[in-house]
């Protein structure tokens, strides 16, 4: 594929836009805890763009990823070989995450509220929940303990950015504050959506609207989202993806969009 | 005393000596070396109420709860990976259908951290998380404890504990081991050392029965010294649908499609009956997914530079 | 951010950079990869009031405290391995001569669970030792906690515990890093991996310097990872006199002369005279010492058999 | 070297002998956490008499050694080329040694009392001693934590048996009890010395003289310790090392008599 064609000329989708956004907030960051799915691309597109050394580190164990191809999972085999360093489960979560070496976390979630707690448990009661979804992973110790966290949701609703969690899998500083303990990060500092992009500066502070993308108005974001969102004191409106980013995004990162649908 | 004498033994052997109905089993593996061929033995032989300790309990655990094997689970991650749903496990948690299934949730570390208690024999592990989250109110076992050491501004510090697990057994899979079960894993290592000095007892599963030459040719490379292992079993592609690094790939056509197989209970049934009880064990199993199957999943050669251990002279 | 700038630099600047008058200094090295090296590169230049912390206190840190660097120090051991006495350090603790000597003393996994503690941000480790020794009377961060879950027998269970240690500085030895300090070890691996991340600052000394692409073959052999170090210090044969699996043995002999050199202080002093501050720096030392010195100490080839890594096809 | 060679016939030293008798109580048992000197040519010569494939654990991470040369540490490198894993100081400590895989533990001391209490931390007050001894290594936890202990101690004297220990470092389990913990193991079981063997059950039971090397008298081991020192029913003699003990330890474990002094 070359820039002549058509692939690399069309517009950007949904997917590659929040790839980009996200890979653009990794600007010089030395460690980020990538999720499998978006964040993979961000990180993959930052290395080759705003962040050429940043360290790649992955649940799985694996720091300092170089991966030939695409990784389907956090734990890839294409992740390991080649890789820097592959460490052990209590390694990882003990002194690599725990002991605060991660500046980014990447997480996703079901559910979102204005302080950054997530949930990823269940929709309805945990007894006997309408929808059973695959609970917490590492996400508890990457909010406890990254310095900061992005969440990239793909859908922006009332339902996903809710007032009142259904469950707090994960809670944002604020929440473990009010359980008397301190934790090292100040939780969600950016949620790049399919809308927009929010913001929060860490304990005490609630996400704000700080970016709408191309096409897409404050009201529209406001009306998605399940608490009477504030915004930016100037809501910037996103710069869209460069032909160079989409380049590398669509020929090198996700050749066979295994993630960009 | 001869620490070789009858370790190596068949899968049919380890699961009948080492899984009794009633049973705590840890099977671990993070999406890397899953002990998928142990699963399925487990199900031919029809154990009953059994509790499973599983970080990410995906697909052989909902193979697990179709079969009837399991009336417990420990975890911290109950989906496909991230290729979808566990069409079994939803059922038994949203729908208690065909019956309820007692789920005890934690968070990833929290699982590491039962496994480092209980391989250390301790009464409870420490750990940053949980702060301010919904899972100690719906899990018991999630606690705090004070620290006898006063904070910088003098106040008590408290943190969360996990106690420990202690699985009556744990089987792994691994690349290849000798025949007194010193064990050799690389790539993603997880929690598989961990998970099987906790046990009271321990199978391994493995790729290739070694030479104790090519062991002893690295020994930093054991992770699972033999002490620690009761059973060692040979079996090839046992841990398909995932891989073995340096063995064969992951199979995500089948992750993809366990979604839909596990959404029908029939479709599951069929399923079942199909590659667990209409296969007389692994080799079989393997033998049916046939040689271009195995060949869309080969890999090529990555070898690591080799060190010099050295030798007095 | 590049995280290669920078990070490769002499001992000169590595000490000059990371250790401060007044530092808690860890040095770990079982035995093995003992950093002798920049001990005495922090005896050239003359640090004071440092507080060692070292699991296994021996010759090195006898040469530290003969040179007045120390005023504090945190072992589990401290003797001149099964060589013999450590003349200074006993001078020092038995007849505060010529100063005394503040010793903080622990078992090994004591100090073991200190550096877990310390790397993994606990505010404590549970182990079960010291119950009914007198160590805990003269050593006040020994403590108990109670366990919150009931024993066996309802009864609440009591465990010790001891706190983390996090040092100004860890330097460690290996055998070999990237410029990026992503450090590989083989052989006896240690403590060295938990001090380093216990460590505010980490400076890792290496026998050599290798591409990215051998560290990189074997990615499992990395114990210390890029984002844990600060430093990188190429220095061969920097842990003599003890041994680096695989490029040179242990000094045994002068082990065994130790004991003699540092009864005397007038010996000792004449000693460090000429071997560290008669030599500018470790290259000089090693000269020093002669090419017929190091055939003596020189090993034979054991390689490991590679595994493969699998590369997708 | 042969069986005809003066060096195989001449009678046994007192390294010989405790070397050999500790050897045998090695029978049977499928781990030995061994330190340097003595216990490690006990543990080698076992490894070629009665305990063929016994796993020899050392203090440095070593497991299951196999060495070309007799170790002059617990580290020594001959110990590690070759061996089936060698493992990190957590995992050491923490999985194989607290997690009760070791069988037996070898531990020497500078004074023991009836108890098996061990010290060998200080001769005089710990916070001006008259001598400084290394301090507890690993001992504090060998004792918590193998089955039993047996220890070998070269010099057997009123000051080194001792009625009361200078400093209690590594507690046998009756002082552990007193202090509210229990033990995994039993603590001291055999006592090998210049004079003969001392056993001990477990808790509540203290060191009794079961045996006496030829030569020695029930009388001189009383006299030569700090306590009342009581007496098996039926005080046995030891017996002395066999010619082919004698050819292994001379020739195959220590030719270059690294501890044979």
């Amino acid at each position: 594929m070359n820039e002549q064609d058509p692939e690399t000329t069309r517009p950007a989708t949904s997917s590659e836009l929040l790839s980009v956004v996200a890979s653009r907030e990794l600007a010089g960051r030395r460690t980020v805890f990538a999720g499998i799915g978006l964040p993979t691309l961000a990180a993959e597109l930052a290395r080759l763009t705003v962040a050429r050394d940043i360290e790649v580190v992955y649940e799985s164990g694996v720091c300092g990823a170089h991966p030939s191809h695409l990784p389907e999972t956090i734990a890839d085999a294409v992740l390991i070989t080649g890789a820097e360093a592959v460490v052990s489960m209590p390694t990882l979560f003990g002194s690599v995450l725990q002991g605060g070496h991660i500046d980014v976390g990447f997480l996703g979630a079901a559910q979102i509220d204005r302080w950054g707690s997530l949930n990823t448990s269940v929709i309805g009661d945990w007894d006997r929940p309408s929808v059973r979804l695959p609970g917490s992973g590492g996400a508890v110790e990457v909010m406890a303990n990254a310095r900061e966290v992005f969440v990239v949701m793909r859908r922006h609703t009332p339902r996903s950015f809710a007032d009142a969690l259904d469950f707090c899998t994960t809670p944002g500083p604020d929440r473990a504050l009010a359980d008397g303990i301190r934790p090292l990060g100040v939780g969600v500092t950016r949620v790049v959506t399919e809308l927009g992009v929010l913001a929060r500066k860490g304990v005490g502070d609630e996400l704000r609207l700080v970016a709408v993308h191309p096409g897409v108005t404050v009201e529209q974001v406001r009306a998605a989202t399940g608490w009477d969102l504030r915004t930016a004191a100037s809501v910037a409106t996103t710069a869209p993806p460069t032909p160079a980013e989409l380049r590398l995004l669509r020929d090198d990162v996700d050749p066979d969009r295994v993630y960009l649908r | 005393m001869d620490r070789t004498a009858g370790k190596v033994m068949s899968m049919r052997e380890a699961v009948a000596a080492f899984v009794r109905d009633g049973d705590t089993v840890s099977l671990e593996g993070f999406t890397h070396l899953i002990p998928t061929a142990a699963g399925h033995e487990i199900i031919r032989q029809g154990r009953r109420n059994l509790t499973v300790v599983r970080m990410t309990a995906d697909i052989v655990v909902d193979q697990m709860l179709a079969a009837g094997c399991v009336t417990r689970l420990v975890s911290s991650f109950v989906g496909n990976s991230s290729a979808g749903s566990l069409g079994e496990l939803r059922r038994r948690i949203e729908h208690a259908d065909p019956e309820p299934l007692e789920f005890e949730e934690y968070s990833h570390y929290g699982m590491v951290c039962r496994y480092l208690a209980g391989s250390q024999r301790l009464p409870f592990y420490p750990l940053r998380s949980y702060a301010g989250s919904d899972l100690p109110s719906v899990n018991p076992g999630i606690r705090k404890v004070a620290s006898p050491y006063p904070a910088a501004d003098g106040s008590t510090e408290q943190i969360y504990v996990v106690p420990p697990v202690n699985p009556d057994v744990t089987i792994v899979h691994a690349q290849r081991a000798d025949r007194r079960g010193n064990t050799q894993i690389w790539g993603l290592t997880g929690i598989q050392a961990e998970a099987v000095y906790a046990a009271e007892k321990a199978v391994v599963v493995v790729e290739e029965l070694v030479a104790d030459e090519v062991v002893r040719s690295d020994p930093n490379r054991t992770l699972i010294p033999a002490h620690a292992v009761d059973a060692v079993v040979v079996c090839p592609r046992g841990a398909h649908p995932s891989f073995a690094q340096g063995y064969y790939d992951r199979d995500n056509a089948f992750y993809r499609s366990w979604s839909a197989i596990s959404k029908d209970p029939a479709r599951l049934r069929e399923w079942l009956e199909e590659w667990v009880y209409g296969t007389a064990g692994h080799a079989e199993y393997v033998a049916k997914l046939g040689e271009e199957f195995w060949a869309g999943l080969a890999v090529g050669e990555a070898l690591s530079e080799p060190v010099n251990y050295g030798r007095r002279l």
